[in-house]
């Protein structure tokens, strides 16, 4: 373990910190509310020459990652950063980036889609890319949106995956709010990833292996194409469980695609993911102090899904409520709800699961309204109802 | 002309019908398999480059979209040659010629 | 869980309440504790009513919510008094630090039923003396100390000397330790 | 299901494949009959091989798929008789009909080893003729109709005439009259 530096940071300073440290070669990015320091201390970076980094001024999110997809063809190391509105601009590029099995990496600061426009913390922006076939993580605070920065590189540029990596923290409650960070030394994050990524041979510009990139590929080769992507989704799960435990033990932080808290005896447990975990973790130490047997599970990995680590975590626990911090309409659940209840069906000794829509918009879930929600869940599995979903937190 | 060919392992690619363990991640297609994909018979006009006027300007090769021609040295001198096995017979370079020295003729392909 | 501090800063646009609460969370992240401290996001602007939030405690804590019931509310602008609810939330008990030029018993009539310790200190007067201008933020924080020692003045010193290179570090010093030294109140100080 | 009928037509883009399948498909639907007619879809270029696909059944059929297997092949261009696997995925004893000029002797070495029955018809000529262009994707279906009757005549020559209107369609019609005639 390497002695932190502890730095006073806000979640987007740290990712800006971490991108400084990391050194990318180009970062082509458009600047949005809440994600707007990012690019700002980055920029600064660029211009105080303290990394040689091509910046590159976009004039929308499309051209920002249609940037990055160009870049990280030639086997530069590429990062960028975004939000709401913008990941949805991005949102045609993303699937190119994932098809052309492109590593960039991208921060996205959590926050809720328009109309009415609303600047504040939300998940549906990053939840609604789930399908992108890019790796999907979730931060609940600076300290993780610092070590998510530089797992992610890691993670997406293992030979074996090439993939992009997306991460969510969200807006202003970690975006802009300052916390304490325990950094690491510049030489230990460029140990950590190496000095550039190992490419592939046919599968970058270059002078000396030309080739075609996003050809048109029909009937006849399309589906291995995508099927490969399936595959390598499936081996990022096992890379990011070894690059979270390589990096667990540099950085004295334990990481693990889940976080189980409290959940060893608990008869009943929260799910979810992002800064509603810390704030599940502070229910659970409410509720346990009353004596109720309680627990909380927070998804860090949301994509590819951790099935099995999530069905071992919740054997045998009576009820689940999932804290969702994103909005879907007309579903049969709420998006977490849907995820794990596919992860969890038809297996033996699974909860039930009641998911809740909560904090829209920024807006803030009080820790006794969350009590609240854990009593209802409690009263409905005595019920005996099976898979509820609800929404808490607004006025009728 | 040089001989184009398709390298022997893409060949190898299309004939056995590679599938997700073999093709290129990404779909990124190696060099010279174009090669393969002689479309020249889809055209219903060739240009045909009178060489003595050609000036070996280059304009054609440039802008030519399938790389369809080809500059030949003939007594010291670069001109122009097309490979009708892949010209498409768009005419960009009928257009482009700045001494009119490409004819455009059409080509009945039912004679064939 | 007892152990968190919830202090709030009203302000106004430009009078440095964010920077007052994030130089406070600094510099309890240097004396080893553990910080969330963030303004309350929305539309900002030059004169117009804005808090900001430092959560300090000695333990690690998870919870990421904004701060509706503060245990101390420090005013940096006493036009405020009148128009904005500055007891709104506080806890029983709480603390109230305000920058007033006038009695201690005139600003108590504002805070009339609110169950609180009331301090004052005259911080646009240390301002315009100390620093030449009308930025008594980090004067506010000089006071805040002397009634809760949630820092060391030590620790706000040195973040704040971090913070504003040169002489503005020093007179900004200077003028947190004679906050220090001159706040009033009806607490134990 | 045996009742459904698959027609598949290579031609060159610009020949009007698409228009045969799609009026094929018509006519058959003016008879009360069931249709599923789509062209290969594709990066399509004028002179560039082109195949398009007409399914035909008398019955409701709900199937949605590319035709692999036809029971019938139209070839509206004999250029491509060396370039593309004309017979590729024909159905044992389907049937080819191709536009070509030479003997019938000779069209059949193109298609040496497969099980199929072969017609030939002079397209281009009678389009030549008929027509005074060489368009002769409806001549090959006047062919076609005599050959196997999958709709009528008759039906054909009402829908090509909604389609091309005036004198075309008189000429179309009298050349696919032709064509149906002259069938060998």
């Amino acid at each position: 373990m390497i002695e932190p530096i502890v730095k006073g940071m806000t979640g987007d300073e740290a990712v800006a910190w971490a991108a400084k440290q990391i050194n990318p070669d180009v970062i082509a990015a458009y600047p949005i509310t809440p994600q707007t320091i990012i690019v700002e201390r980055f920029s600064d970076y660029v211009n105080d020459g303290l990394v040689d980094t091509s910046y590159i001024p976009v004039e929308s999110e499309h051209s920002a990652m249609s940037a990055c997809v160009g870049a990280s063809a030639t086997g530069a190391r590429v990062f960028t950063a975004t939000a709401s509105a913008g990941l949805a601009l991005m949102y045609e590029i993303l699937y190119v980036a994932s098809g052309m099995r492109l590593p960039i990496v991208l921060a996205v600061a959590n926050r809720a889609f328009s109309a009415p426009i609303n600047i504040h913390g939300e998940c549906t922006d990053q939840m609604v890319c789930r399908d992108a076939s890019w790796i999907s993580l979730f931060g609940e605070s600076a300290q993780e949106a610092y070590d998510e920065t530089i797992m992610s590189f890691k993670i997406g540029e293992n030979p074996e995956v090439m993939l992009p990596t997306m991460f969510g923290i969200e807006g202003f409650i970690v975006t802009h709010a300052l916390e304490r960070v325990d950094t690491l030394p510049d030489k230990t994050v460029k140990e950590f990833l190496g000095d550039r990524r190992v490419i592939p041979a046919c599968c970058t510009f270059n002078p000396f292996a030309v080739g075609t990139f996003g050809s048109l590929v029909l009937q006849d080769n399309y589906m291995e194409l995508k099927r490969q992507q399936e595959e390598a989704m499936q081996k990022a799960y096992h890379v990011t469980k070894n690059v979270m435990a390589e990096f667990s033990e540099i950085s004295g932080r334990d990481y693990e695609i889940i976080e189980k808290y409290n959940l060893e005896d608990a008869d009943y447990a929260f799910v979810s993911y992002g800064a509603t975990a810390g704030n599940a973790k502070a229910v659970v130490d409410r509720l346990r102090e009353k004596g109720e047997k309680v627990g909380s599970l927070k998804i860090r990995l949301y994509r590819p899904y951790p099935v099995s680590d999530i069905y071992e975590a919740l054997k045998g626990i009576k009820a689940v409520s999932i804290l969702d911090r994103s909005a879907t309409f007309g579903s049969p659940a709420t998006i977490a709800q849907n995820d794990l209840a596919a992860a969890l069906y038809g297996k033996k000794d699974v909860p039930t699961l009641h998911g809740y829509i909560n904090g829209l918009g920024g807006r803030v879930l009080l820790l006794p309204e969350i009590e609240q929600v854990y009593e209802q869940s409690k009263k409905y599995h005595e019920e005996g109802k099976a898979l509820t979903q609800d929404w808490i937190g607004y006025r009728r | 002309m040089k001989k184009k060919e398709i390298p022997l392992d893409i060949q190898k690619w299309h004939i056995n019908k590679w599938g997700t363990e073999k093709l290129p991640i990404g779909g990124a297609v190696p060099f010279h398999s174009s090669y393969g994909y002689k479309t020249g018979n889809w055209s219903a006009r060739k240009p045909f480059i009178d060489q003595e006027k050609c000036t070996g300007c280059l304009n054609c090769f440039y802008y030519c979209p399938d790389s369809a021609i080809e500059m030949q040295e003939i007594e010291g001198k670069y001109v122009a040659e097309c490979d009708f096995n892949y010209c498409k017979g768009c005419g960009i370079c009928v257009q482009h010629c700045p001494v009119n020295a490409i004819e455009w003729t059409k080509v009945r392909w039912h004679t064939k | 869980m007892a152990k968190i501090v919830d202090v709030r800063i009203n302000g106004r646009g430009g009078q440095g309440a964010v920077t007052a609460s994030r130089l406070l969370a600094e510099a309890a992240i240097i004396e080893g504790q553990y910080v969330h401290a963030f303004p309350n996001f929305g539309p900002e602007r030059a004169g117009a009513p804005v808090t900001s939030f430092s959560r300090i405690s000695p333990e690690p804590f998870t919870e990421k919510i904004e701060v509706y019931n503060p245990d101390i509310v420090v005013v940096i602008d006493s036009s405020l008094l009148g128009d904005v609810q500055i007891a709104e939330g506080l806890k029983p008990g709480g603390i109230i630090i305000c920058n007033y030029e006038g009695k201690l018993e005139s600003l108590k009539h504002y805070f009339e039923g609110v169950d609180s310790k009331i301090y004052k200190i005259s911080g646009t007067r240390i301002a315009r003396e100390e620093l030449g201008i009308n930025k008594p933020n980090m004067i506010m924080l000089g006071a805040l100390l002397k009634v809760v020692q949630i820092v060391k003045l030590e620790s706000l010193i040195k973040v704040t000397k971090e913070r504003f290179k040169g002489v503005i570090g020093e007179k900004n010093s200077k003028a947190m330790k004679r906050a220090y030294n001159e706040v009033t109140g009806n607490g134990t100080i």
